[in-house]
């Protein structure tokens, strides 16, 4: 929405010591003065008649394939990393890390997300599902993965895994381009597409069977 | 000599994989989900400079940062940069974020170094040299025959340029490893790898403690490709950091943008080709000087001639250094670009000589290439395997539409087609073995330091078992990706099948016969009387008793047995070929894939589910290497611009067609045993797509990928010449 | 990415406080543009604010004949949102083709059409304009997807939104509420040219949140139409949507606008013009294609993009009168 | 399996024949097993080489890393097995 950059300098020349992901500081090996903040205890300043300001490391709670976990994050972790690295939920997998290729997709309130451009501060008071919730019995979509080969290395499988599930939750009588549509969001590289849709397909057909 | 059963009952069959619902349900671990108690969190810091030297390197600041445990230099002063993604630093702390910001902390000098990145610029006079001795390494010429002489001869000659860029591996799991010092003398390491004892090797011998004191765990990993030999640089980072930490476990596993930098790739190819051949279809000659580059490391030759038998032959190739990471090994090595320019090359002759580039590939065929046997005699052609894999192609593809080039219709949307033969060796090796365990309580367990790498290793070996001792294949417990179990295959040029399968025939061949003795000697029955199915022990073919009854026969103890390799199992050396129906939008260049066929053959299938998942995968691979991939390098920053997974593009599920996989399963195939089949289904791929492209808009598009850019390129270059004429 | 303070507002004046009360604080909505530039360090803010716990900012309704569609409006609802569709398919279009499944699910309205170009210098880390010692590196090097039109500058990007292609069309305006209270204007205000490396592309002023757009109550006929080179997951290498408003069968106005071309959504007036009292068939849309490339000047590597301009220009044209013609094969 | 070595430029070929340092690493070590061929296939070599030391293509010496550069006892960094 409204994304502004307010500092003078603009970014530009000012920006371009950091060349991408290089993790670099080329110029300067100094922390901005927020970063060294938010690295002490957490904290929560009111900004007046505003909303409260949060930074350091946050106790937060989110509610997650129904239970409630706990964990302190920074505000700039994300629901990714945080559900990784601090609440041992490993389904979804951390692969491109900028929100294209799907790995990482979970269900909040009943949608995908990227969990990888997902802060994990703005998920608390929101549903969120993993597949590790999802049922494994025949007439789960695990279950028609598995079946029908869906998976090589099985590294992209669980953001596949979720997405199918989503859609088949909003949409339980997919045509081959609905279906392909709505897995369009996901990038495997072995190579299982074929078996993927086979999958979505059959397991459209067996939650009907089951309803 | 053992040989497989001739009427199994489970091999060949379609049996899902039996690790596949741990992955599907998101519960199985993979070596970048381990986080052990202590885990700290290790983060590279990598050249942002294409080629520069670090004249200084200060971590003072770094290792006060919070929650820093450690930072180790691997670029001190002095070091020389290479690439855009050279390793220079990793640090260790608390959480991933802290990592990171140390990292930055690092404060680094450079001297800059002038740069080249592109193979253009890389052969100019005065460019800057990658390797002292020059950034061009030129191959010796390798004639055969007298190609000038069929020149002035032939009926028809074409010379055109062919090439593809460097692509990368992408694999999804990012290279790296969680690595933790069990004591003083001991790793125990979670890694992405290939090739688990490869792995344990190089941390040992970078720490000089025994092998054997290493163990490295591969349960599962997320994709290779080729590129996950050994530890890495990073791994070994991790190892080093995990030291200095008093042996917390250190978990480094490089970011996209590194994976693409420095994780490897394959190289370029270009060529220049010269190619003659005579009305009947013939070719007589062929010359080509071809290039490529591997980054800042050789790599780059690839086979070409490709697959025909061409008696004037001159081949010279070129090795091109650059400012860029360095190649690695990536599925069928040199083959998919040997294949495209030469496929190319026989289409544009075939355009020519106004026949169809089917026939004239039939004619070609190298008659005088055998490959083995089970016994690993030369005694097949592979041109024979091609003769009856083609016109199965053909008509699954339906050939009969392919018009030929530029007659494809007036409107805007071109349909054409095209097609494209491969080969490739593989085979087994003779060094693994497979331990075969049967307990008293009934459990059958395999056990073997190879590991699987997506392609269904694990399911193969239990296969293997449940087929000989009657079981289901849930019976069998397969345990893999261990580094301190019996010695197994790297998983690498199509080889981990052909060398698993035989060690495991043998090991449960074995077990299953000390068992039926043992057993037979407890119930008083003949050993030779005793044979095992649908999990019963029968006696006369009757059955006695249910197969964990007859497991307690056993006593205390179990039954275990250690084999190895044997002939008569396994064999090396297919054929294979692809087509590819297309529509191309000639006014946006636009390129929508209708329908590929893969014909192919690779012995004794073990698993149909599992082999065919392969081939379309490999095909998969192929259509993203005619289609999308590109690695793209800045000339004037010397920087990778497309270090992610959307401006690097990959197919996504809508860009899939149909495809059709054709297992050329004959009883003459199966009778050579188990052949691996990772690489070949994605060596023609890209050729067929570029020749059906080139059918359907009648022009030849000669720069893979097939994109817009390029067909558009290919298409007004081609106007501009017919308005000039 | 760099540490930031944090701050969940849920009313708009609290979001202006937030923002305003920061020194490089940028708003925050679905996170897919945003996000990642924080991870590559192309932009380090010391707070961000976010904004949809901010409801007022969300949603769809009738305005007189028109439509205001909040900024937070996420990308999926405007897809599903009957009176879109059948009104205004040139925005139903190319919101449809934006991203993935999970994008669409995330993104927003505003977040669109204030992402920061996609151009691979500048999420290189080489600023916006990626020259080096006073030169382009974009000039001189991969500029396959920079633009053909407006290249005597050193802003050589390309617009990246394909929601503001449409807007523009359909003549939407855009509103923004700051410190100082609310403004209105045409949607195309919020882009300009940078100059210079410190000049942004956008318009919106510190401590600003845009808060809806507004579409005008539709005449004639609208459509959108692009090319890409994947069919999943992909950047238009050329978006056009026009906006005709017919007397009968003739154009009485037409608005064209195109993406992908220029550092800013580009209007050709020059095809404008050609279409103008003409009813809209094969020949006059390709006349119009024809005007609207004839001032492209392409970079080194992007000559192919003035073709294709062409044919998109042609095929939007042509899709907005009902001819599809290069489906029928 | 073919010697790789057939396709060197002629005036790397007389130290071809030199084993290998013992540092020098391909991936054909770990699948193939026989040695040093690497990826060769017929008369072409496009193996993949890395230095034991370095972990890189780079050895040591700040000389590129290959068949017949390792094979070279005259290099700096060369060591017998």
């Amino acid at each position: 929405m409204a994304e502004h950059d307010p500092t003078k300098p603009r970014p530009g020349t000012s920006r371009r010591d950091f060349l991408r992901g290089s993790g670099l500081a080329a110029a300067t090996a100094v922390l901005t003065a927020p970063a060294v903040a938010a690295l002490d205890e957490a904290k929560a300043a009111a900004v007046e008649d505003g909303p409260k300001v949060l930074s350091g490391e946050l106790p937060i709670t989110l509610q997650v394939n129904g239970h409630e976990m706990s964990c302190k994050v920074e505000p700039r972790s994300t629901l990714l990393d945080t559900l990784r690295h601090r609440l041992d939920v490993t389904g979804p997998k951390r692969v491109c890390d900028r929100g294209s290729c799907g790995a990482c997709t979970v269900i909040v309130d009943g949608d995908t997300v990227y969990s990888c451009t997902t802060l994990a501060v703005s998920c608390q008071g929101h549903e969120i599902r993993t597949l590790e919730s999802f049922d494994t019995g025949a007439t789960g979509v695990p279950h028609a993965f598995h079946q029908h080969d869906a998976l090589m290395c099985g590294y992209c499988t669980p953001g596949f895994v979720t997405a199918c599930k989503a859609m088949l939750e909003k949409n339980p009588n997919p045509t081959i381009e609905e279906a392909k549509r709505g897995l369009d969001g996901n990038i495997c590289r072995c190579g299982t597409y074929v078996g993927v849709l086979e999958a979505a397909m059959a397991a459209a057909k067996a939650m009907k069977k089951e309803a | 000599m053992p040989s497989w059963p001739e009427k199994p009952r489970l091999i060949g069959k379609s049996i899902p994989r039996i690790d596949g619902l741990a992955k599907a349900s998101g519960k199985i671990k993979y070596p970048s989900d381990m986080r052990p108690e202590g885990t700290l969190f290790g983060v590279m810091l990598y050249s942002p400079h294409p080629h520069a030297k670090v004249t200084s390197i200060d971590t003072a600041a770094a290792e006060k940062m919070p929650g820093v445990k450690g930072v180790v230099v691997i670029a001190k002063a002095g070091a020389t940069l290479r690439y855009h993604g050279d390793d220079i630093a990793g640090v260790a702390a608390e959480t991933e974020e802290q990592a990171r910001d140390a990292v930055r902390a690092i404060k680094v000098d450079y001297e800059i170094l002038p740069h080249v990145v592109t193979e253009e610029d890389a052969v100019k006079p005065d460019a800057p040299k990658i390797v002292p001795s020059g950034n061009a390494r030129k191959g010796r010429a390798q004639t055969t025959g007298d190609p000038e002489a069929a020149f002035k001869e032939a009926d028809a000659v074409v010379e055109a340029e062919y090439s593809a860029p460097v692509i990368t591996h992408v694999c999804l799991e990012p290279h790296g490893l969680t690595a933790r010092w069990d004591r003083d003398d001991a790793i125990t390491a979670w890694a992405s790898t290939q090739a688990v004892g490869a792995t344990a090797g190089e941390l040992a011998g970078r720490f000089s403690i025994p092998v054997t004191n290493v163990t490295v765990l591969t349960e599962v990993m997320g994709g290779g490709f080729g590129s996950k030999f050994g530890a890495d640089v990073w791994g070994l980072t991790a190892a080093e950091l995990s030291k200095k930490a008093g042996g917390r476990p250190v978990k480094m596993f490089l970011d996209r943008i590194q994976e693409h930098l420095a994780g490897g790739n394959r190289p370029s190819a270009a060529g220049k080709v010269k190619i003659a051949g005579k009305k009947d279809g013939t070719v007589t000659a062929v010359v080509a000087t071809t290039s490529g580059t591997g980054g800042a490391r050789g790599g780059s030759n690839f086979p070409f001639p490709y697959v025909y038998a061409i008696k004037n032959v001159s081949r010279e190739h070129t090795e091109i250094f650059v400012n860029g990471g360095g190649a690695r090994a990536m599925r069928a090595p040199g083959h998919p670009q040997g294949c495209l320019i030469m496929e190319a090359a026989m289409d544009d002759l075939a355009d020519k000589l106004g026949i169809d580039p089917l026939e004239m590939r039939l004619k070609n065929l190298n008659d005088g290439d055998k490959v083995v046997d089970a016994n690993g005699k030369p005694t097949i052609s592979r041109a024979g395997i091609y003769r009856e894999q083609v016109p199965i192609g053909a008509k699954l593809i339906g050939w009969e539409n392919r018009k030929p080039r530029g007659q494809n219709g007036k409107g805007p949307i071109k349909r054409g087609y095209g097609m494209a033969l491969h080969q490739w060796g593989g085979g087994g090796t003779a060094v693994n073995k497979v331990t075969c365990t049967i307990s008293p309580d009934g459990s059958v367990e395999l056990k073997t330091a190879t590991q699987d790498i997506g392609t269904g290793a694990r399911t193969i070996l239990a296969i293997i078992a449940a087929e000989i001792l009657g079981l289901e294949v849930k019976d069998v417990i397969s345990n893999i990706g261990n580094s301190t179990f019996p010695p197994g295959q790297g998983s690498g040029g199509s080889t981990t099948s052909p060398s698993m399968a035989p060690p495991a025939f043998n090991a449960v061949s074995k077990a299953r016969d000390e068992f039926l003795a043992r057993v037979g000697k407890a119930i008083n029955e003949e050993p030779a009387d005793l044979t095992l199915q649908d999990g019963k022990l029968d006696v006369k073919g009757k059955a006695v008793m249910s197969w964990k009854d007859a497991c307690r026969k056993l006593g205390m103890m179990g039954v275990s047995v250690t084999e190895g390799f044997a002939e008569g199992l396994a064999s090396g050396g297919v054929a294979g070929c692809q087509f590819a129906d297309v529509t191309v939008d000639i006014e946006t260049g636009v390129v929508k894939l209708n329908k590929i066929v893969a014909v192919q053959d690779s012995g004794l299938i073990l698993d149909m589910l599992t082999w065919r998942s392969q081939v379309y995968g490999g095909v998969i691979g192929g259509l993203n290497y005619g289609l999308f991939e590109e690695r793209v390098m800045d000339p004037g920053s010397g920087l990778m611009l497309n270090p992610d997974m959307e401006l690097y593009k990959l197919a996504g599920l809508s860009d899939i067609p149909e495809i059709v996989v054709h297992a050329h399963d004959t009883p003459e195939m199966r009778a050579r045993g188990v052949i691996g089949v990772g690489e070949p289904p994605t060596i023609s791929t890209a050729a067929a797509i570029g020749n059906a492209v080139t059918n359907a808009v009648g022009v030849r598009v000669n720069k893979f990928p097939m994109s817009p850019m390029n067909v558009l390129n290919a298409l007004n270059a081609a106007s501009n010449k017919e308005g000039k004429a | 990415m760099q540490a930031f303070e944090y701050a969940g507002p849920s009313t708009i004046e609290e979001a202006v406080k937030s923002l305003t009360g920061s020194k490089s604080g940028v708003a925050l909505s679905g996170g897919t543009d945003l996000i990642s530039r924080m991870k590559d360090y192309v932009t380090s803010p010391d707070r961000v604010v976010y904004l949809k716990g901010v409801k007022p900012l969300a949603g769809i309704t009738e305005t007189k004949g028109g439509l205001s569609i909040g900024a937070g409006t996420r990308l999926v609802d405007v897809i599903a949102n009957k009176d879109i569709a059948k009104e205004f398919p040139a925005l139903q279009q190319a919101t449809l083709e934006v991203g993935t499944p999970q994008i669409r699910n995330m993104a927003t309205v505003g977040g669109n059409l204030l992402q920061r170009p996609r151009c691979w210098y500048y999420r290189s880390g080489l600023g916006l304009l990626g020259m080096k010692d006073g030169k382009s590196l974009v000039r001189t090097g991969d500029n396959r997807y920079h633009s053909i039109f407006m290249t005597d500058g050193d802003a050589l990007f390309t617009s990246p939104s394909s929601l503001a292609t449409p807007l523009i069309a359909l003549g939407a305006t855009a509103t923004l509420v700051g410190e100082k209270g609310e403004r209105t204007i045409p949607v195309e205000a919020l882009y300009q040219v940078p100059k210079t490396s410190d000049d942004r592309e956008l318009t919106i002023l510190p401590g600003e949140i845009l808060t809806k757009v507004t579409i005008p109550e539709p005449k004639g006929k609208n459509a959108s139409y692009e090319a890409r080179q994947k069919q999943a997951h992909d950047w238009p290498l050329v978006l056009c949507s026009v906006s005709l408003d017919m007397n009968g069968n003739e154009v009485n106005n037409g608005r064209v606008i195109i993406y992908g071309v220029a550092p800013i959504p580009w209007r050709s007036e020059a095809a404008e013009a050609a279409i103008k009292g003409k009813a809209i068939t094969m020949e006059t849309a390709a006349a119009a294609a024809d005007a609207a490339v004839k001032a492209a000047k392409p970079l080194s590597a992007n000559g192919y993009k003035v073709g294709l301009t062409k044919t998109v220009v042609k095929r939007a044209l042509l899709a907005a009168a009902g001819n599809r013609y290069w489906e029928e094969a | 399996m073919a010697d790789p070595d057939n396709d060197l430029p002629p005036s790397e070929l007389p130290i071809a024949h030199e084993a290998p340092c013992r540092h020098l690493r391909h991936k054909g070590m770990y699948v193939y097993t026989d040695g040093i061929s690497g990826e060769s296939h017929q008369d072409y070599d496009n193996t993949i080489y890395w230095c034991l030391t370095t972990m890189k293509s780079f050895g040591p010496d700040d000389d590129m890393v290959d068949g017949p550069g390792c094979r070279n006892p005259g290099r700096t960094c060369y060591e017998a097995i």
